[in-house]
């Protein structure tokens, strides 16, 4: 695999990213929310994350932008995206947040100095826990995907609390809808 | 691949069970797992009964409780002397499995949940079938979702395995937090974009750490810190953590999705997550702070204890300003929820024994007094009243053993001893003094008078105040139901308060790090 | 200095519990069965006054009572201790709630109150606390005890629910809880700097000079003397009192003459006595402050008491003033001294629950509250009015009645101290108690006035506890050892405080 | 200069991190509701990505054991970040769900996703429960 070759999924995947915030119809942002999620699994594929990749590709990509669109055309297509009728309060808000955006991408950046660099193969995070498994894994499951081996077996108790999201999810769904089932039944809400 | 850990689980558990069984002595080493199968089997067990009868989801739900009370407590005794029992999930060795540690903090504030869950619970039965009707069900299986995403996140010793159960946490909570109040949908999402920000900043961190490390096993993590005190990308880590852990815990300015929240959630909700949600988001700050990254480093050599602090004591200001402004009692509520956290903040911030105290035992205070609170909130309003207190005149007389909790909680959150609130404020004062923090000190002790404030205004209505005309006024004393858990918490503040000393000697003393020695207690 | 014995006993704890245990029985007989339900509160009187009563020889003999309840936080025991001072605190309180119950009967029934089940059951409540405070061993027990009391009277001062009471017990809380949140904070800071483990009250003070700075103590000082110096009502914290006197005037009587302002004066001598102890007051030099806060208070309160014409606010100003006697004869720091202040702590009790009671009984016949409505009343109701003329000539210190032995022993404590400007403070103010009270007594007895019905003395309920009570001033003024052994009590506290040289 | 050659080195981390802002903008600054949602999948998107960014290893390969590599874990990308990730993308997709079932519903009562329109309409809604 080529980690250089990510560059440009990298840049498709933030021009994307950019212009699905932009554009004002929601419908077209959906579809590039679900470009994005696309280019990333692109993008974990190439940087050798098969499992990952096909993962978001269905998931981000298939299921987020399925539910996106069911949701739109259960609401409204256009968002305006209005500048605030500059109430203070809420000029106060947006100060703070471009401030705190400012301060999260400092910090993050900062951090860079105390980072591996990218792709070196002897970095802690690339030795200590990951050569365990990448050579315990055969042996211990007969099974060639480390990763399933992974999730499966090594760390099966996250795959278990995985498996509870999805079942809140469903609940929490179940539990919003219906509510709103019986409320047209008394008659619509003011 | 979902399905084989459930299954693992629950022959692990018949193991238990029958290991138990056969002895009659419930073998020790498995708790850690046992503790959670009551709540595993819930989640599925609950909506399955539930879609047969639907008053079976309640009776499921208060069973299950049960036997995770009396699990957790169970799991509290055996490791008083200060032990830890580890357990390893499908018997791997951490940290390449995944490890639940039961030591005598995370058993503790796991006693704290499974207590409130099951008195709410006790509570919720009638609660529940009138503000969230047709949907009992969904509402109690999500409730002992969230009970186990908190027990989970409380248990484990994997930092990763910690945020899949955070988001258990956190999808329940925000499904729970949107029913109620009309205007609860809007804050139930402003809730879910600022949870969704703190969890994945937590996530954030953990990535950082891994990087740093290799490793997700917290021990392992904190074993191999060692020689990266220097690292940008360490603090930075640290940064993350607590602002996304400050975010769920509602440590100020992180707090502004909290009251919309509790304003308008059901009442049942709000007496089920106030409590303990933003409580486990403190302990797991603890976690980070004293046993993953180590408080010498962490709070005062990168300076993260001064600054919490005192935003901590910014909450607890602002909060009990804010609550002395409301006329909702539940807003008010919520408001003075910031500020307790804030107190738990300030103990956790000050990295001094004692306050480190405070702030555990407040945790366990503040959810008896405030699950009181909301409890006693949600009886005067599904008894026909109204949650504004300029309708609670006269209230003592009409629901006097309501009101018998409600005043008890209300002195222990101002602090008058005996009751417990007095207590978990003077083992932080007496750390603040210790640690020569004389102007928080100060702030932390006149704080007690803004509590003061709005606590006495309620009482003086509730008690000597006649009802004006056309108060919207409850029928009359809630049910026995209801009231069972409100007395018993509200008493429960008050013989917490006579019996610190021995709470304190006998169990935090032992959840206390490595390193943190209480003065007096051997 | 005499041996002290210490033995376990749980009368001390009996004493606290048993107004404890009256409440739910209390509660329960409730507003229907109101024979039983004060049936209650007179037995638990009896008992409480008994138990302390039982208490008194061992203490004369130098034996000490203790009651150990366990730790109530890590080092520190919830603990009773009945030393000499906590005796006569423990007597005055307890001997007074029985004849004040009885006279509570009288009263609310009289003057026709609403909830008397919470009434009495506050009233219990408060009783407990007092005790409590009076036998707390050390300073963790004090404080919960000391902050019960000021919790447990909130209910009597809101009591008429009227909105002046409502404003009262504002006033009120919003000065005892921010007292209580200093005494906190004094607690905290006293726990973190001393050596000493336990918090224990030692006669001379466990505090020391090495265990911080001057400044810091300093401090320390004056956070203690805000914390108990509400209650004790020393100015400028007075102002709580006077507008307390919205409650019935038993509770007034009781609480704002006796159990709770005492409680502060209480308080301020075991924090000069018990904790810094005269050697490191002296070293820090605060005591000086602590005496002239005292002296201009007492000074102050008796100008402002001549200008009320409402009886009780009169009354509650001269508790003002004398309450500072007390505070001033624990700053000087001289054997005689702290002699008189508690023999003033004991005395004033008496005289002044006696006018209470006299204002009371005048307000339950008459329903008039203001001095200048009560012309030729002396006439109407004799005992009363003699007994009101007991109390405040012992109140001015005529000789011959009780507070003249505790204001002489003052008044040698000031030169003891060599500080003979308070004793120019001292009979200024027995002046100006002679002033505000003398024209009372006079224009009720050798006025008329025609505008009166006839009203007659008030029940028996009530008359006889004023008798009585006025009849002990009186007969304490000439032999004051008689009874409770008030010369000796004082005597000895002083004696353990000071230390018999100096 | 220093800076330059760090930001060489880590130019994928900096992608990320830029990616990090853009989500937390959307979900900070955008003013309709459902914006917010879309920038809360990119901003977690985002953090899955900074895993994967560390999982990879010049000259790895997938982690999927075979002969010709054998046991040697430098030949393969580390699998840990992988395996964590797949439970990521899931619970972002769970919170997805929830988050548009409550988005329904708001629309449904207020009939708009507006952030000003929506605060209006809160502040007209006085019912109480």
């Amino acid at each position: 695999m080529n980690g250089d070759f990510s560059a440009v999924f990298f840049v498709l995947a933030i021009v994307a990213a950019l212009v699905s915030l932009k554009v004002r119809d929601l419908l077209a942002a959906a579809a590039l929310l679900s470009l994005f999620s696309f280019v990333v699994a692109l993008l974990y594929v190439s940087l050798g994350a098969v499992d990952v990749g096909f993962n978001e590709a269905v998931l981000g990509a298939g299921v987020t932008g399925i539910l996106l669109v069911i949701a739109i055309f259960n609401t409204c297509r256009r968002s305006q995206d209005r500048q605030h009728r500059g109430s203070r309060g809420s000029a106060l808000g947006r100060l703070v947040a471009m401030l705190g955006l400012v301060g999260v991408g400092a910090v993050l950046l900062w951090a860079m100095a105390g980072l591996p660099d990218f792709g070196d193969p002897v970095a802690p995070a690339a030795r200590h826990l990951s050569d365990r498994m990448i050579e315990g894994a055969y042996h211990d499951a007969h099974t060639p995907n480390i990763v399933t081996v992974m999730i499966a077996d090594y760390r099966s108790f996250d795959t278990l609390g995985e498996g509870i999201v999805v079942f809140t999810a469903g609940l929490a769904c179940f539990l919003l809808l219906r509510s709103e089932r019986r409320r047209d039944e008394d008659g619509p809400g003011t | 691949m979902t399905l084989e850990s459930p299954v693992q689980i629950a022959f692990l558990a018949a193991g238990g069970v029958a290991h138990e069984s056969a002895r009659l002595v419930p073998n020790a080493s498995d708790l850690p797992a046992l503790i959670l199968v009551p709540l595993i089997v819930g989640v599925f067990l609950v909506p399955l009964l539930g879609l047969l009868r639907r008053r079976l989801a309640y009776v499921t739900t208060l069973l299950i409780l049960a036997t995770y009370a009396a699990l957790a407590l169970t799991g509290l005794r055996t490791v008083l002397d200060g032990s830890a029992i580890h357990y390893r999930m499908a018997g791997w060795t951490p940290p390449l499995g995944i490890e639940l540690a039961l030591d005598p903090l995370s058993a503790f504030v796991m006693v704290t949940i499974a207590v409130i869950g099951l008195l709410v619970t006790i509570y919720a039965g009638a609660a529940v079938r009138r503000e969230t009707p047709e949907r009992e069900v969904a509402f109690f299986a999500l409730m002992v979702v969230m009970l186990l995403g908190l027990s989970g996140m409380v248990m484990t010793a994997d930092l990763f395995n910690l945020y899949v159960f955070f988001e258990v946490s956190s999808l329940s909570g925000y499904a729970l937090m949107a029913v109620g109040h009309r205007k609860a949908v809007v804050s139930a999402y402003r809730y879910l974009l600022l949870g969704t920000i703190g969890a994945s900043f937590y996530l954030l961190g953990v990535g950082f750490l891994y990087v740093l490390t290799g490793s997700l096993n917290m021990a392992d993590v904190a074993a191999r810190l060692g020689d990266l005190a220097g690292n940008p990308a360490l603090s930075v880590s640290l940064v993350f953590m607590v602002l996304g852990l400050g975010l769920k815990m509602a440590l100020f300015p992180l707090h502004i999705w909290l009251p919309d929240a509790y304003t308008y959630a059901s009442s049942t909700s709000t007496a089920i997550i106030a409590p303990v949600m933003t409580k486990v988001s403190a302990y797991v700050l603890i976690r980070m702070l004293y046993f993953v990254y180590g408080a010498d480093w962490s709070l005062s050599e990168l300076g993260v204890g001064p600054v919490v602090a005192w935003l901590a004591m910014g909450g607890v200001v602002w909060g009990s300003v804010m609550a002395l402004a409301q006329q909702d009692a539940k807003r008010m509520l919520a408001y003075s929820s910031v500020a307790q956290v804030g107190y738990i903040g300030l103990g956790l911030a000050t990295g001094h024994p004692l306050a480190l105290t405070g702030a555990i035992l407040h945790i366990l205070n503040h959810a008896m007094m405030k699950s009181t609170l909301f409890l006693v909130t949600g009886s005067v309003e599904l008894s026909g009243g109204s949650r504004r207190l300029g309708d609670w005149k006269g209230l003592g007389r009409r629901m006097p053993l309501t009101f018998v909790g409600f005043t008890l909680a209300a002195l222990a959150m101002v602090g008058i001893p005996p009751t417990s609130g007095f207590f978990s404020k003077w083992y932080l004062a007496l750390g603040l003094a210790d640690s020569g923090q004389w102007a928080l000190l100060v702030l932390l002790i006149l704080s007690g008078l803004l509590t003061a404030g709005y606590f006495f205004r309620v009482l003086e209505r509730v008690y000597a105040r006649e009802p004006r005309e056309g108060a919207v006024q409850p029928a009359g004393e809630a049910t026995a139901a209801m009231n069972l858990p409100v007395i018993a918490l509200g008493a429960g503040t008050l013989l917490l308060g006579l019996f610190n000393a021995w709470f304190v000697g006998r169990v935090i003393a032992q959840a206390l790090p490595a390193g943190l020695n209480l003065p007096g207690v051997s | 200095m005499e041996t002290v014995t210490h033995f376990e006993s749980l009368r001390p704890l009996w004493a606290v519990l048993v107004s404890l245990l009256a409440i739910p029985l209390i509660l329960l007989s409730g507003e229907r069965r109101p024979n039983l339900r004060e049936s209650w509160t007179l037995l638990a009187a009896f008992v409480k006054a008994g138990l302390v009563w039982s208490l008194l020889p061992d203490v004369l003999d130098g034996r000490v009572a203790v009651t150990s309840l366990g730790t109530i936080v890590p080092g520190v025991e919830l603990a009773l201790r009945v030393d000499t001072l906590g005796l006569v605190f423990g007597l005055v309180a307890s001997t007074l709630w029985v004849l004040t119950s009885f006279y509570s009967i009288g009263y609310v029934r009289g003057a026709g109150e609403h909830k008397q089940t919470r009434y009495f059951a506050s009233f219990a409540l408060c009783l407990s606390s007092t005790i409590g405070i009076a036998f707390a061993a050390n300073l963790v027990t004090f404080l919960i005890f000391f902050e019960l009391l000021s919790l447990a009277t909130y209910p009597l001062v809101i009591h008429k629910e009227t909105p002046k009471a409502i404003d009262a017990a504002r006033k009120y809380l919003s000065y005892v809880l921010p007292a209580g949140l200093m005494l906190v904070l004094a607690i905290v800071m006293t726990a973190t700097i001393s050596s000493q483990q336990g918090l224990d009250f030692v006669p001379g003070g466990f505090l020391e000079r090495t265990d911080a700075s001057a400044p810091l103590l300093r401090w320390l000082f004056l956070f203690y003397i805000l914390g108990v110096g509400v209650k004790a009502g020393i100015m400028p914290l007075h102002s709580w009192l006077p507008a307390a006197m919205a409650a019935p005037t038993p509770v007034s009587a009781l609480l704002h003459a006796v159990a709770v302002v005492k409680a502060g004066v209480f308080g301020v001598l075991r924090v000069t006595g018990y904790v810094f102890g005269p050697e490191l007051l002296q070293e820090i030099g605060v005591w000086t402050a602590l005496a002239w806060a005292a002296g201009i208070t007492l000074t102050v309160a008796s100008l402002l008491a001549m200008r009320q014409d409402n009886l009780k606010r009169r009354l509650a100003y001269s508790t003002v003033g004398h309450l500072s006697y007390i505070v001033l004869g624990a700053a000087l720091l001289s054997l005689a001294s702290w002699k008189g202040a508690i023999l003033h702590l004991i005395f004033h009790a008496t005289m002044k629950i006696t006018l209470f009671f006299c204002a009371g009984a005048i307000y339950v016949r008459t329903h008039r509250e203001n001095i200048s409505e009560m012309v030729g009343i002396g006439r109407q109701m004799p005992v009363t009015m003699a007994a009101f003329a007991i109390g405040s000539l012992g109140l001015a210190g005529v000789p011959g009645i009780n507070g003249w032995i505790s204001k002489w022993n003052l008044a040698a404590g000031t030169l003891q101290a060599d500080e003979p400007v308070f004793l120019m403070l001292l009979v200024l103010s027995g002046v100006l108690n002679a002033a505000y009270f003398f024209p009372i007594v006079h224009q009720a007895f050798f006025r008329s006035s025609d505008e009166y019905p006839r009203f007659g003395e008030a029940s028996p309920l009530m008359v006889v506890p004023l008798a009585l009570t006025a009849v002990v001033s009186l007969v304490l003024g000439l032999v004051p050892n008689l009874g409770a052994h008030a010369w000796d009590l004082a005597s000895k506290a002083a004696v353990a405080v000071i230390g018999g040289g100096s | 200069m220093e800076w330059l050659h760090l930001l060489v080195r880590h130019w994928a981390y900096a992608l990320t991190v830029l990616l990090i802002l853009i989500g937390l903008h959307g979900m900070l600054l955008k003013r309709n509701l459902l914006k917010k949602l879309i920038g809360m999948n990119i901003f977690q998107g985002a953090i899955i990505l900074f895993f994967i960014v560390h999982a990879y290893k010049d000259g790895a390969s997938v982690p999927i054991w075979s002969k010709a590599l054998g046991e040697h874990a430098e030949r393969y990308m580390n699998p840990v970040p992988h395996g964590l990730m797949l439970t990521a993308i899931v619970v972002s997709v769970a919170t997805t769900g929830v988050a548009l079932a409550l988005l329904s519903l708001i629309h449904k009562r207020y009939g708009t996703l507006e952030e000003d329109e929506l605060l209006t309409a809160l502040r007209a809604d006085r019912e109480e429960v």
